[in-house]
């Protein structure tokens, strides 16, 4: 985003410090190494770095001040998921961040009074439905029923699900839980089984709830794009500087060059179209939802893209399960199918750009 | 209140440049340019050029020193917004006078030359560029034109190409070999010349789009007096970097900025009709995406603009990778709607602008954007060579 | 296509003797600067052009013999658009072609009699519309009325064009006939008015001869689709093995060949694709409209990209009007719109390709 | 009537072969080799080719004199096409046995060799190829695993790589340096050497996918009697062209028929089941563009095939056009498939064959195809360069 756009906003400075302190932390507890013996079961780079962001208030950067967070709101939030997305960190931060926002945007004060301080403290993560459009758990006089699967860690402290008119939030300890492993071994997925569980809180209104989380979620599933995509373009890079063949570093052929020239300016496209959906939401734009499903759509396709191209730039050890590319294949995959099939978020945005333009707005402004 | 006076209040300055154009603009010119002959379409830029200087705004980016309004980069980017809007007509033919010129005199040419040249820009000189040969494209510093001292002038014999408005200019910024032996980048000189000058021919050449916007220029015993050299003897390479990084961004982003009132006028006539490609899945999400991508290519422009006026500009890609991504962009948007637009949309219309309207005819000039001002491949060389650090084997 | 497919429906020696026989006549007469010079007015290559084929035989490549033509079919027909669209050659043929082939179908033996020999002789050329699936003239008791939009030359002697329930073979001589200027120069487009005009035959089964002449459309744009998209190709190579950049041809940089060896690949993959779709015809395969209409949708655009990355490849002279380039881009352009829009023969083909395989057929076979 | 006594009668081969795949492949075969221990799925694969053996099809495409059918090309693809119709199992195991030895042997072999080695194939031999090095790729010439003579044996030592399943085999045809000054091409020998030879260590290398069907092979002092040389000493780059045009088409060939059944009865369950995707243009609309270029990717390995028994098959380089084309469709006919697959396709489910059900897994393995047997990049450079005249510089 343009310095102009946040200085009215946020202080830049904050800004610039909490990327550089992500940035740090995982550059040194969430490097290659360290992200690939995860991957294999060798150590507990997850759990530890969940502690680590708790401690650091990252749990919490979205979330007001009054709550316990750093109220550093979506420019925060897309930075973390950013950064996360650079490292290939593994945990569940796109649920339980994304669940915060959607308490802080639809919930009353009571229920945030209650659960948001406890997610900032790191106390508890939450699981999300993968996809958060779908029908809902059914709601009766004994409580809500149902299975559904979600994006979250197999021991979320709770799941905000759709029932009936309403979003509700459900304890998970003693419910039926279920890990369903998938490519990318860097978050979960589980499969929730309900039967007449108690809400332990309820947000009204169906639609806004699932309108703010989705826009949560499309939004860290952009930030986490673009940092990934970025990271793994930079990796396959320093690699081909080295790889030797034919008495020269492959990345001095041509060919290879126009390739790597053609994945930075995608980059560099995919930065701007992140960074508008950001601004329009932070600003309150009332068409921020056109950009934000079109940077979650155009952002993942173009982060697995990105990924697949690096596979193939890496040669023999490109498609190996020891180098870095298939985690962030993998990583971009899982991105593209979450929150909403991306066919359907362009024509959500579609849908949306036409209201617009019906309403005699134009959505296209930018502003300096 | 003129337009300039209000310049420390930019919402009102934009108001006021908003009131001028809905004043000074006629309603009716495009649909006048269309078909018009070169004189027409010559006569009316001159017009166009001679309105925005009685308002101040003929060179509102130069230093006031030099009859410039010394405004800040917000302000161009109100003023191209604002003609945008108004869909005004572009300064087409003054390109290389206000943008590339000063570009280059002002970190080298001398004050003589300065106070000179850059007077009659305001005035309504065209410029133009003789830099490309016909041998000496993408490998520009090949250059072969000869330039030879004969007492206190050069003889210029040799032949340029893809020079923008040739035809109708007064005045040409051209590069020239005076050292056929040194190094292929150290024997290049750079001159200013008179295209009235005896042995200048130009030859218009037609491109695929029906129009002819380039000249070829053929230079036989040319004479150019010594004190219109820029710059010292052999030291032209040099020069000519300030002329081509003049043009970054700026000139591209009056494009997007035009595109985007464009397409979105296109997408409210095709919602108004309720045109059948709004109804197709396939058809419908293409749109939706290429939108998405103009949106970040006119925040990409805007991050070039800020990057011009900070000193490591210079080292700086992020102008190859919007010319790469922009260039593209705008060609698949013309694409996109020769194929909406069916069979009709294959009807020949040539127009001396560019609106949508036509498609076939904006597509054809797409590629204008893709080969010249350095095709996209060479772009893709400075990528990864200057951006990315792949090492030139 | 492979010798097998051909061998028991024609002589493989007579295809081989036509396909030599037409290169070397438009090699000869219709080579780069003579189809510049026709664009440009100076030429009368169009004209000269058509009387030669007509004296050849080639007209009546696809008509039967017993009316007047070599009874060679829809593999006679695709050898020669395939040539015409290498020269880029200037002429009313898929008009004329297709408009035959349609009354060979669909036509009775008296319109066949009637019509045919005429075609084969060259002594009438025929209009059709552009995109035939539309809406058709209004037919009274007076004769049929309204306007279309056709391929054909201006001096077309007759119209095929669909009426009420049929299709209706109209004299145009007379009537209100007006050039449409396209960008494509070495086509023509026409609209056609008529008023009360008297059909001179008349061709019952309005689907049955929209199918074939659809189908004779299609098979014509996507066999010229591919001549011209190997011809610009090879032009360009050509191009690139001689124009000189720092030191060396500019084929020599390797950029440059992946990219040639990628548009190789297309040509490759095109040139199957509409053999597939030819010997579909030719064997009377009841799935053959599903080949034909994907053969025709692929062949264009791949035509499309193919002259888009030509006029790229050839740097500053490939967007001038007097190269090679510009003339296959327009070219593809126009035989990208003609018959029917491309997402539409899409469609068309998954229609077909569900209602073979819910009868039980696989559309796929492709024999040895 | 047995299936090789029906081979003058193609229609009655291709009965007889549909009634013994339909009597000997186990229905449950596919079920029970999904997450099969490495052991079971090496067992299932020797019972597979025995199986083929009993009835002749063991080598079909081999001369009779060394254990083979002597069948010609159309029985070949009369057989691909009923073995993926019966969805039978491949002889993966014995690739290299099948296809690279004898595309060696055959005409580079002594007698005695070919007497010897070809007759274990017909019994169950699994051999390996060992060429690529880690720092020789797709510049296999550059290869460094030494040979030197030592009395009537050549003493290895050296490091191989993505070498299919070479952890299960018996038997390795391996290229090596035997003169390190002469021009890079021309001081490679060729052996066959035994794997079970003191110094062999093999170590599994993980793919993205999860499985591990390549080894890296270690070689220490391993001992290779001379008569197990392939051609002459220094001579064996030719050698390896023979080997490497063995692989043209076959391989690939079996893939896409195989493919097109897939993709067949994915497709007829999609519409059984009324898929969603089917109802949306842009999907079905690119689903049916991927059918288009499979079938023309079937017709052209047919011409492959064709063209591999003429004179002028070396000089081509359709195989490496039906290589890039076949491959990556391949890619984006498994990425279609992965995407309409929604979150549900992004559950792990590793599989030791590829049939489609589990998209991720097929997106994963089709990286095979586009970097293993010679990049893509190399294909590139090859169809230029020998295919397209484009000079080498």
């Amino acid at each position: 985003m343009t310095t102009n756009e946040t200085a009215s906003l946020l202080d830049q400075d904050t800004l610039d410090a909490l990327r550089e302190g992500v940035a740090g932390v995982l550059a040194e507890q969430s490097g290659s190494s360290a992200v690939h013996a995860f991957i294999d079961g060798k150590n507990a780079l997850g759990r530890e770095l969940w502690d680590r962001a708790a401690a650091l208030g990252w749990l919490g950067v979205g979330i007001p001040e009054q709550y316990g967070g750093l109220g550093l709101g979506c420019h925060g939030l897309a930075i973390l998921h950013n950064e996360l997305g650079r490292a290939a960190a593994p945990g569940p931060y796109v649920s339980t961040l994304s669940a915060a926002q959607a308490i802080v945007e639809c919930g009353s004060e009571a229920v945030r009074t209650a659960w948001l301080p406890r997610i900032a403290s790191g106390e508890i993560g939450a699981a999300v439905p993968a996809v958060p459009g779908g029908p809902g758990l059914e709601w009766s006089g004994a409580g809500v029923s149902g299975t559904m699967r979600c994006l979250g860690d197999p021991d979320a402290a709770f799941v905000l699900a759709p029932a009936g008119d309403s979003w509700v939030i459900v304890e998970l300890a003693g419910t039926d839980v279920s890990a369903v492993p998938v490519w990318d071994r860097t978050r979960d997925l589980i499969d929730i089984g309900l039967s007449d569980a108690k809400p332990s809180a309820v947000l009204t209104d169906r639609q806004g709830v699932t309108d703010a989380l989705l826009r949560a979620m499309a939004l860290a599933a952009a930030a986490d794009s673009r940092g990934g995509a970025r990271s793994i373009t930079e990796r396959t890079i320093d690699y081909m500087k080295t790889r030797q063949q034919f008495g020269q570093p492959i990345a001095g052929f041509q060919a290879l060059k126009h390739r790597a020239a053609d994945l930075a300016t995608k980059l560099a496209v995919m930065d701007e179209m992140v960074a508008h959906a950001v601004h329009k939401t932070a600003t309150g734009d009332p068409d921020a939802d056109v950009w934000v499903s079109l940077a979650k759509a155009e952002a993942t396709e173009t982060f697995v893209f990105v990924a697949t191209d690096c596979v193939q730039l890496h040669g023999g050890v490109g498609f190996t399960w020891d180098y870095d590319p298939q985690v962030f294949l993998k990583r971009a995959r899982l991105n593209e199918m979450l929150v909403m099939a991306n066919p359907a978020l362009r024509d959500r945005a579609a849908a949306g750009l036409a209201a617009a333009t019906r309403a005699g707005r134009s959505a296209l402004e930018l502003g300096l | 209140m003129t337009i300039l006076g209000s310049q420390h209040d930019l919402p009102a300055f934009r108001q006021e440049i908003r009131a001028w154009l809905a004043d000074v603009v006629p309603a009716d010119w495009k649909a006048r340019m269309v078909r018009a002959s070169n004189e027409e379409y010559i006569a009316f830029q001159r017009w166009w050029m001679a309105e925005r200087g009685k308002v101040g705004l003929a060179v509102p980016h130069w230093p006031v020193e030099y009859g410039g309004a010394g405004l800040t980069l917000r302000h161009l980017i109100v003023i191209a917004d604002e003609m945008a809007r108004a869909d005004a007509p572009q300064a087409r033919l003054f390109i290389i006078s206000l943008i590339h010129l000063p570009g280059t005199l002002f970190p080298h040419g001398t004050e003589a030359q300065k106070r000179r040249f850059l007077a009659g820009v305001a005035k309504g000189d065209v410029w133009c560029q003789g830099f490309s040969e016909p041998n000496s494209g993408s490998d520009l510093a090949s250059l072969r034109t000869r330039a030879v001292r004969d007492g206190d002038h050069y003889v210029i014999d040799g032949q340029k190409i893809w020079s923008s408005n040739s035809m109708y200019a007064d005045w040409c910024i051209l590069l020239t070999r005076t050292d056929p032996d040194a190094q292929k980048h150290r024997g290049i000189t750079y001159f200013i010349m008179d295209m009235r000058s005896p042995g200048v021919e130009v030859r218009p050449i037609r491109q695929a789009n029906g129009r002819s916007e380039f000249g070829e220029i053929f230079l036989t015993n040319v004479r150019i007096p010594a004190e219109n050299m820029i710059g010292r003897e052999n030291n032209g390479w040099r020069v000519a970097q300030a002329t081509l990084a003049s043009e970054r961004g700026v000139i591209a982003f009056e494009g997007a900025e035009r595109q985007r009132y464009e397409i979105e006028s296109f997408y409210r006539r095709a919602l108004e009709s309720d045109a059948a490609w709004l109804r197709d899945d396939q058809l419908r999400r293409e749109f939706v995406g290429l939108l998405a991508e103009m949106q970040a290519g006119r925040r990409l422009l805007r991050r070039v603009l800020e990057e011009s006026e900070s000193p490591e500009a210079s080292a700086s890609v992020l102008p190859s990778i919007v010319k790469l991504s922009a260039t593209v962009l705008r060609q698949r948007i013309c694409s996109f709607m020769t194929r909406i637009a069916g069979i009709e949309g294959q009807e020949f219309a040539m127009l001396s602008e560019e609106p949508f309207g036509s498609p076939m005819f904006d597509f054809l000039s797409s590629f204008s954007g893709t080969i010249a001002g350095g095709t996209n491949e060479i772009q893709r060389n400075i990528v990864a060579e200057r951006g990315l650090g792949m090492p030139r084997v």
